[in-house]
């Protein structure tokens, strides 16, 4: 009797414990709102949408360490014209009005506390896709986290095509 | 009744040649009845007195106030300690090394007993084991204590993780890990196998849920033959494998120092130096908790002088030892005369921590030994004395053996100075506290001498009738 | 245990001409700012946990008034057979490719051993989490960690700069040389006494010095081939 | 244990003569338990050969095979950047073998003595503890049917 | 407005492929520092060139930006100050910017001065305010009633200062030279500010008279440079140095060999060396033959007494001196006493020559009509005695006070200051002296300001160095020499008159055009964008002749006014000598709110966040002394309490002070650290400027200070040596 409650009461503990460990895991936000509603499928995939390029609004993505998101004179450039009467397009220009950028949400990124120094460069260079690390972002409506960019995820990637697993490679 | 007395009177040679086997150590010639036994060896369990309860209670504040300081020390960082640079082990290590020094006492010695077969162990042994455990689970808490970052302990581990990363097995500290917890496995076993027949005894004398959870614990002990035959075989075989083990934990210890190229760290001999030293504050700590228990307990029959006057010696020898072992890794040093080297020496023999080093010569052999090599001293309160002294000087001991030489690296630009703040201190005070309190836990808990064993030494004294029990009957086959 | 090392990669290694410095400590404060070194305080500085991942070590010699003072920078050494790489149990500091001796603020537990052993005392602990009067903290150099605190830290030879030249070298499709990699405290140095580069090249400044008559290393006698080089005063 | 036949005696002299007389009278030797307080080293009654000591060198040998996978084919596997470092080093890893070792041979120590001895099985005590804890010898017999 | 202001300013400047490989990071643009929005991408450094303000030798730096911070200041590769190279100081420039105990905005004073309440005001409500002062300032008075302090003689303040201070009658600019300018100019100096050029580099034999060229003497980080060179560059023989001071400096500290002599007494160890050099006929110049006489009487035999150098050494020094190849003998010694110096110079005929002194031609001119360098005439030099006096004279109603904090400099003069009706300070930082103001108007940080000045001149030539915003403004400050403008166009008429620019820029840019044009480029803006580009302009210098040709010039202009004696008279109360020293961690006392200076280590003393007594160990073992002891260090001035260090590279009898610690205010690094030795002196001494020197005293007070080290004691090792 006094055991199985003892045992009962251990595995609750474990339970628990696990639980903390998954949440704090999965503490970024899978999808976050955005101040506007920007639909990568509409502006990538749709047939009779401009189709752009990743690189089209992400310019800086073979120049710097972040891929950067496009600053709003980019979207302007377009939206002058275009959709002007849609809602979310006169969100953007009451934004662009203001002189401001809107406040876009990041979907992937790591803690400072990770001493993670990512740059996107060396694997452009490497001729990765955009997909292989952010998922089918052309074919959401909102952004989501598909790629679960854990560090294993990584050196994975790094073994399989034999690129050094260095820890000095990202961590400083 | 005629039959039995025959068949006592035919089998008489016999049962005197086991008389011939009872030895001289323990209570005399004339054997007490069982039950005087078992209610003095049970009397710490069944009603302690109000001085376990004084004891309980103060080190119960003591350890409280140290797990204060663990709370401060873990939310600030180690910054609250004492330690800087160079100096970034200090009483934290000592700690350490001293604890698992202290750890040497029981298993180590109780095993050697048991394997010479030394009679006189039966009332010491487990006192010993029990003190085995306790400090090593101290001596076991620090490097995790110690930590930069004690909540990432586990990382010393070797688990499967996702980060693909694994722990250094070349590292000393990764020997401390293996050797320190087969040591604790190995000796909460070898506490656990002789107390088996005793929880038995207990859960026999107790009522209602102890007697269940005394029960559950005795694995169902019943006392055949066979069952008191493999638990000794058991023992034996416990006692051959823990030994190289014991060495090794503190050998493995020494060699966190002696692994490294600091001067007076590295050194060949630190192994047998270090486990020289266990034994000898371990011994030292077993006369110390026998003594005390013989006061507190009234256990002056089991625990005689005889005892303490056995065990005095041997603690003579390991001072001895302990002495020989420092003098040459000193002599060795002030010989080679590398200025590095001699830099650590003088700081030691005349610079700062001269008064610590010269208390601890004489702590450790100046009083000790001369007083235990004389019999008169070599009475119960000469060897307390003697112990006490052994363990305060052991302690500094270890402190001596780290700070120094951190404090003098290489070069001496880069020369520091170590100063202890109240959370080590607390800490530290903590540690024995904690000892004391676990302890006393145990002696309420357990018979702190092991009645079977005791009994087992005893000579077979002849005293009332057979009282026949059970079905006439048989009576009447046998007749 | 040398011979499995890759040859390609380079080996970093430091010359510094103890003639020419001047022990002006200029390379201290740009490894301060560069590193992200946390200036710890009077209170801390005087127990004796300030931050230096570079250091002036200043000896006296004889009596006044004919003294003599000798200047020698200390920084970690990034020793080939380094003593504090095998006594870390989670492989906190390794040996890099490179011939670094690297220390990865984020696998550390701070056991602190590494330091111990180390030879020449280059490594430093945060004993608490470091802090900038805001706004200092904005002149945080966002290439390099911020260490929290429990963990050790140490010169790292600049590897954000090291990244950065061969960053370079790789956009201009050729071999690293001479010059890409300038670290902070090389970059500033005053009278010009430290050079920096890849020994493994036998026409680099770096390994030409080294071949110097007056070149020696640290405690050569602990066989932990250092890859800072200092060269004597000459005269 | 209903057809066992139990005495309870004061002394283990009157034990031991009463286990004699049974053995002469030809009581075969598995169909007496004698319980006691203490162990008797009884020289006639034999307990069947132990293994406990060889199986805990067996123990032993596996605990070292286990702490060599462990060792060396683990950090060959995970096979972390060590810059030409040794990543195996036969000397540092001797130690945690023989650490496992140890371990190996005293918990199969442990569990063959266990399972030897009979222990941890649910079967009803003879109620005849309170003697023996009274430190009385029981001699049960066995009627061989 | 920023955005605006940002493209604007974009169109400035153009990126250099030289610059670029030289700072070695491809991706990283050297652009002016205000990036439009949409040319700026995160994650990518951008380096901006400017001049360093942390002395006034100005070195030319780059600083790395990233995303619109600054993160990292070095030297300019091109820049022939530096040549890439940085002291401590300039590398702890982000400090200054960043710093948190900066001055957010204007300020005007309520309650009593002193006591610390301040109300925000805005600009141009404080301009107005300092304007009505201004207006107060009564024409027909007889002398000066408006003054404007500072310790910047070059660059933009002090073209417009003194200009608005000239129009504005009875206005007076005043120049308080800092520690670096003094002995700036030499004897040699011939009317113009123009700094002498001292050919280390190329110079075999060194001879310095405490000038501590390593540390803080004219143009660090260049004579460092240059040191490196003489020690061991390629195809030459390693120079050998002396150096001349009582105290170890780590400048002495590099010499080969170190004379310590009686404190004030280094002109008698030049003069004995002169004349060792002359009665054995080893000088080159023929006019030096006829010094015999006037020399006679300062032959190391007489002298050795006094300076307490062995006769012998004078002999061995002065042959190896006048035998070497290319000699040079530098000082930083009292006006009275540097002819001493000169002299030897003179006997070994190194004027103008390779490895010797180099005179430059006055380049005042080189401004053009701007007059960018204030001329001599224009402002008058002030120490701290003349302070005094000239108080008494001048009716002063307005004081002005940029860059400079004589309360800490000097704090005898306090009550003077308190005096003045109205005081206006345009400091950055809350110190001593911005305390007593009635009105702050703080200044950009030298990162964000505008500014054209002369560096230090090279042996290749002069370099004017441009100092340009590398960043967005941090608070809200604004530029002294804009809020001067500012002030001009408030008051009209002549003022106005005599400073018709918009702001600081446009003065910049101008005087920028008209050096080109001076060096034939006529094309200003390219010449601009090449200047805002590379950080600075430089023109090759011819130097002139030697002005002493002959004996009775020399005869005249060196040795009238020297006579033998030792430097202080005795005084039996007072045994020993105490002297303070500029170090270049803490310089005047103005860098002692970074802390990173204050935490780095004393090179000599590996001392940090302090100040503490320089004692040599046999003295204090007579005073009964241990290090680290706390001790009071008298003089008839005033006392200290200091802990001691005991310090061998010192003479035994001196104690010797740091400079710049013990500020009553200066933000919370400096505040109430360590102990300021200015009152040790009286004022015609103290404060930043030649290393003062008093008859003292040093009494064991109770208790231990705290000495905090980063090295070992020294104590500790000189057991060691033992």
């Amino acid at each position: 009797m006094k055991r199985l409650t003892k045992s009962v009461v251990v595995v609750c503990a474990v339970v628990v414990i696990i639980g903390i460990v998954l949440l704090r895991a999965s503490g970024k936000p899978e999808a976050p709102r955005q101040p506007i509603e920007f639909d990568h499928w509409q502006h990538v995939t749709k047939e009779e949408g401009p189709q752009l390029e990743c690189t089209f609004c992400h310019e800086n993505v073979d120049k710097s360490s972040h891929a950067t998101i496009p600053n709003i004179i980019t979207c302007m450039g377009c939206h002058e014209s275009i959709l002007t009467e849609s809602g979310e397009v006169q969100k953007l220009a009451a934004f662009a009005e203001r002189k401001e950028q809107p406040p876009w949400r990041r979907v992937y990124w790591h803690e400072p506390e990770a001493n993670v120094f990512y740059t996107h460069k060396p694997h452009i260079r490497a001729g990765l896709e955009c997909i292989t690390c952010h998922g089918k972002v052309g074919e959401m409506h909102r952004v989501r986290r598909e790629v679960d960019q854990t560090m294993g995820w990584c050196i994975d990637c790094h073994r399989t095509r034999s690129v050094s697993i260095d820890c000095y490679v990202c961590h400083r | 009744m005629l039959e039995l007395e025959w068949i006592a009177s035919k089998h008489a040679g016999r049962v005197r040649s086991q008389d011939a086997r009872a030895p001289k150590y323990t209570m005399a010639d004339k054997r007490p009845s069982d039950s005087k036994i078992n209610s003095d060896l049970l009397a710490p369990v069944n009603h302690p007195g109000w001085g376990w309860y004084a004891t309980v209670v103060v080190s119960g504040l003591v350890v409280l106030a140290a797990v204060g300081a663990l709370g401060y020390q873990f939310t600030l960082g180690l910054g609250v300690w004492g330690i800087n640079r160079p100096v970034f082990w200090a009483l934290d290590i000592t700690n350490f090394v001293f604890w698992i020094g202290i750890s040497h006492a029981g298993t180590l010695i109780s095993a050697i007993l048991r394997v010479t077969g030394a009679e006189w162990r039966r009332p010491v042994t487990r006192c010993a084991e029990a003190i085995t455990v306790f400090a090593l689970m101290i001596g076991a808490m620090f490097p995790i204590i110690h930590l930069g970052r004690p909540w990432f302990f586990y990382w010393l581990v070797p688990y499967p993780n996702e980060r693909g990363l694994w722990p250094n097995f070349r590292s000393p500290l990764a020997w401390d890990f293996f050797a320190i917890n087969t040591y604790l496995l190995g000796s909460i076993i070898y506490l656990y196998l002789p107390l088996i027949p005793d929880l038995a005894l207990l859960r026999d004398k107790s009522r209602g849920a102890l007697r269940r959870i005394y029960g559950v614990f005795s694995l169902g002990w019943r006392g055949t033959q066979l069952q008191w035959d493999r638990l000794e075989r058991a023992v034996r075989v416990m006692a051959v494998v823990i030994i190289p083990v014991a060495v090794s934990v503190h050998t493995i210890v020494s060699w966190d120092f002696a692994m490294t190229i600091r001067p007076m760290w590295h050194s060949t001999m630190f192994g047998p130096y270090f486990v020289a030293g266990a034994i000898f504050s371990g011994i030292a700590a077993l006369i110390l908790a026998m003594a005390i228990i013989r006061r507190v307990f009234h256990l002056e029959e089991y625990l005689r002088p005889i005892h303490f006057n056995n065990l005095g010696l041997l603690l003579l020898t390991m001072s001895l030892i302990w002495f020989y072992f420092t003098f040459g890794e000193y002599l060795t040093s002030w010989y080679g005369n590398e200025p590095e080297e001699m830099a650590v020496f003088n700081s030691k023999i005349s610079g700062p921590y001269a008064p610590l080093f010269w208390g601890t010569v004489v702590c450790c052999f100046a009083i000790p030994a001369p007083m235990l090599a004389i019999k008169r001293f070599r009475t119960i309160k000469g060897t307390m004395i003697a112990s006490a002294l052994v363990v305060i000087g052991m302690w500094f001991e270890r402190f001596l053996i780290i700070v120094p030489t951190l404090t003098h690296p290489r070069f001496t630009f880069n020369w520091g100075s170590y100063k202890p703040t109240w959370v080590e201190l607390t800490l530290t005070a903590g540690t024995f506290g904690y000892f004391v309190l676990l302890y006393a836990i145990f002696t309420r808990l357990f018979p702190i001498i092991a009645v079977w064993e005791y009994k087992e030494g005893l000579p077979l004294g002849e005293h009332g009738e057979p009282t026949i029990v059970g079905t006439p009957d048989v009576e009447y086959e046998s007749a | 245990m040398t011979e499995e090392r890759k040859s390609n990669k380079p080996r970093w290694a430091m010359v510094i001409d103890l003639d020419r410095c001047t022990g002006c400590e200029a390379c201290v404060v740009a490894c301060r700012v560069e590193n992200n070194i946390p200036t710890v305080g009077p209170e801390e500085a005087a127990k004796g946990r300030s931050i230096n991942w570079i250091r002036i070590e200043r000896y006296f010699e004889g009596e006044f008034p004919d003294l003599k003072v000798k200047f020698m920078p200390v920084l970690c050494q990034h020793c080939e057979e380094a003593p504090c790489e095998p006594v870390c149990p989670v492989y906190a500091t390794y040996h890099t490719d490179e011939g670094l001796n690297a220390q990865v603020y984020n696998r550390c537990v701070g056991t602190r051993y590494c330091a111990n052993n180390c030879p020449y005392t280059v490594r430093f602990f945060n004993f608490f989490d470091p802090k900038w009067d805001a706004p200092l903290d904005k002149a945080l150099n966002p290439e390099v960690s911020v260490r929290t605190r429990g963990v050790m830290e140490k010169c790292t030879f600049c590897i954000q700069r090291i990244r950065k030249g061969e960053e370079k070298a790789k956009d201009e499709g050729r071999e690293v040389r001479d010059g890409d990699v300038v670290p902070a405290c090389v970059q500033t140095c005053t009278t010009k006494a430290m050079y920096f580069g890849n020994i493994a090249d036998p026409e680099s400044e770096v390994s030409r010095l080294s071949k110097s008559n007056r070149a020696s290393r640290l405690l050569e006698d602990l066989g932990t081939k250092p890859k800072v080089i200092y060269l004597n005063k000459g005269d | 244990m209903a057809d066992a036949h139990i005495k309870v005696f004061d002394t283990r002299r009157e034990a031991v003569a009463a286990l004699h007389e049974l053995q002469r009278e030809g009581v075969p030797d598995s169909s007496i338990t004698v319980l006691s307080s203490e162990p008797l080293h009884l020289e006639t009654l034999h307990p069947p050969k132990t293994r406990i000591a060889g199986f805990s060198i067996a123990g032993g040998v596996l605990g070292a095979a286990l702490a060599v996978l462990l060792t060396v084919l683990t950090s060959r596997r995970v096979g972390l950047v060590t810059g030409g470092m040794p990543i195996v080093s036969p000397w540092a890893f001797g130690i945690v073998v023989f650490e496992l070792t140890a371990l190996g041979a005293i918990l199969t120590a442990l569990g063959r003595m266990i399972l030897e001895a009979r222990l941890l099985r649910r079967r009803p005590l003879t109620g005849q503890e309170d003697a023996v804890a009274k430190g009385k010898v029981v001699i049960a017999i066995e009627r061989a049917e | 407005m920023k955005r605006r202001e940002f493209i604007i300013l974009s169109g400035v400047g153009a990126t250099s492929a030289s610059l670029l490989s030289a700072c070695g990071h491809p991706e990283e643009k050297l652009i002016p520092a205000f990036i439009p929005d949409e040319e700026f991408v995160p994650g990518i450094d951008y380096w901006k060139a400017s001049t360093c303000g942390m002395c006034p030798a100005g070195c030319g730096i780059i600083v790395r930006t990233r995303e619109h911070k600054a993160n990292k200041i070095e030297g300019n590769p091109f820049h022939p100050v530096n040549r890439g190279a940085l002291c401590a100081r300039g590398q702890a420039g982000l400090e200054v910017l960043y710093n948190p105990d900066r001055i957010k905005g204007p300020m005007k004073r309520v309650g009593e001065r002193g006591d610390g309440k301040w109300e925000e005001i805005s600009w141009d409500e404080g301009i107005k305010m300092l304007a009505d002062k201004l207006r107060e300032v009564d024409p027909t008075a007889y002398n000066d009633q408006a003054l404007f302090v500072t310790t910047d003689s070059r660059g933009v303040t002090a073209h417009v200062g003194h200009r608005l201070m000239e129009a504005c009658r009875k206005g007076a600019y005043v120049v308080w030279p800092l520690f670096n300018e003094v002995g700036a100019e030499t004897s040699y100096s011939t009317g113009y500010r123009s700094a002498t050029v001292f050919d280390l580099a190329n110079s075999t034999y060194l001879i310095s008279f405490g000038a501590r060229f390593l540390e803080t003497w004219h143009s660090p980080v260049m004579y460092s440079q240059a040191y490196g060179e003489f020690r061991g560059s390629s195809g030459k023989t390693r120079g050998r140095f002396i150096h001349v001071e009582p105290r170890m400096s780590m400048t002495a500290a590099n010499a080969d060999e170190w004379l310590a002599p009686t404190p004030g007494t280094e002109y008698l160890v030049a003069l004995g060396l002169a004349q060792v050099i002359v009665r054995e006929n080893l000088y080159k110049s023929p006019a030096s033959a006829a010094f015999g006489n006037e020399l006679g009487e300062y032959a190391p035999e007489n002298t050795a007494a006094i300076t307490d150098i062995p006769t012998e050494k004078f002999i061995r020094l002065a042959r190896e001196f006048a035998k070497a190849e290319r000699p040079l003998a530098i000082g930083a010694l009292p006006a009275n006493a540097m002819p001493a110096v000169t002299l030897l110079n003179t006997l070994v005929d190194n004027l103008n020559k390779k490895g010797g002194v180099l005179l430059p031609s006055r380049h005042n001119e080189y401004y053009g009509p701007l007059k960018m360098l204030a001329p001599r005439d224009s402002f008058m030099e002030l120490s701290h005695t003349k302070f005094a006096e000239a108080r008494k004279m001048h009716a002063w109603r307005v004081m002005m006070i940029h860059r400079f904090n004589p309360v800490f400099a000097t704090p005898a003069i306090r009550e003077e200051i308190l005096t003045i009706p109205f005081i206006a300070s345009f400091s950055t930082f809350m110190d001593e002296t911005t305390e007593l103001a009635d009105l702050v108007l703080p200044d950009h940080s030298d990162l964000e300001r505008w500014d054209l000045k002369s560096s230090y001149p090279t042996s290749g030539g002069m370099v004017v160095s441009v100092t340009q915003p590398v960043i967005e403004l941090q608070c809200n400050t604004r530029q002294t020499a804009d809020v001067l403008l500012a002030l001009a166009r408030d008051l009209g008429g002549e003022a106005a008159a005599a400073l018709p620019y918009e702001s600081a820029e446009e003065i910049v840019k101008k005087g920028a055009a008209d050096f080109a044009a001076h060096w034939g480029q006529p094309d200003a803006e390219t010449a601009w964008s090449e200047l805002a580009e590379r950080g600075f302009a430089a023109a090759v210098e011819e130097f002139r002749a030697n002005t002493y040709a002959t004996k009775d010039q020399l005869n005249t202009t060196l040795l009238s006014g020297l006579q033998l004696k030792a430097a202080l008279e005795e005084d039996p109360d007072y045994p020993l000598t105490a002297l303070i020293y500029e170090q270049l961690w803490q310089g005047d006392g103005s860098f002692a709110n970074l802390p990173a200076l204050q935490e780095l280590p004393d090179p000599m003393t590996s001392a940090m966040w302090g100040a503490w007594v320089e004692i040599n160990p046999q003295t204090a073992q007579s005073l009964g002394l241990k290090d680290g002891d706390l001790v009071d260090v008298q003089t008839r001035t005033g006392a200290v309490r200091l802990p001691a260090l005991l310090y061998p590279g010192i003479r035994p009898n001196v104690v010797a002070i740091p400079f710049g610690q013990g500020h009553l205010a200066y933000g919370r690094y400096a505040n109430q650290r360590g102990a300021n030795p200015a009152s040790l002196f009286p004022p015609s001494q103290s404060g930043p400027h030649l290393e003062s020197t008093s008859r003292a005293r040093v009494v064991k007070a109770a208790g231990r200070g705290e000495l905090t080290r980063f090295g070992t004691e020294l104590q500790e090792q000189m057991e060691k040596r033992r």
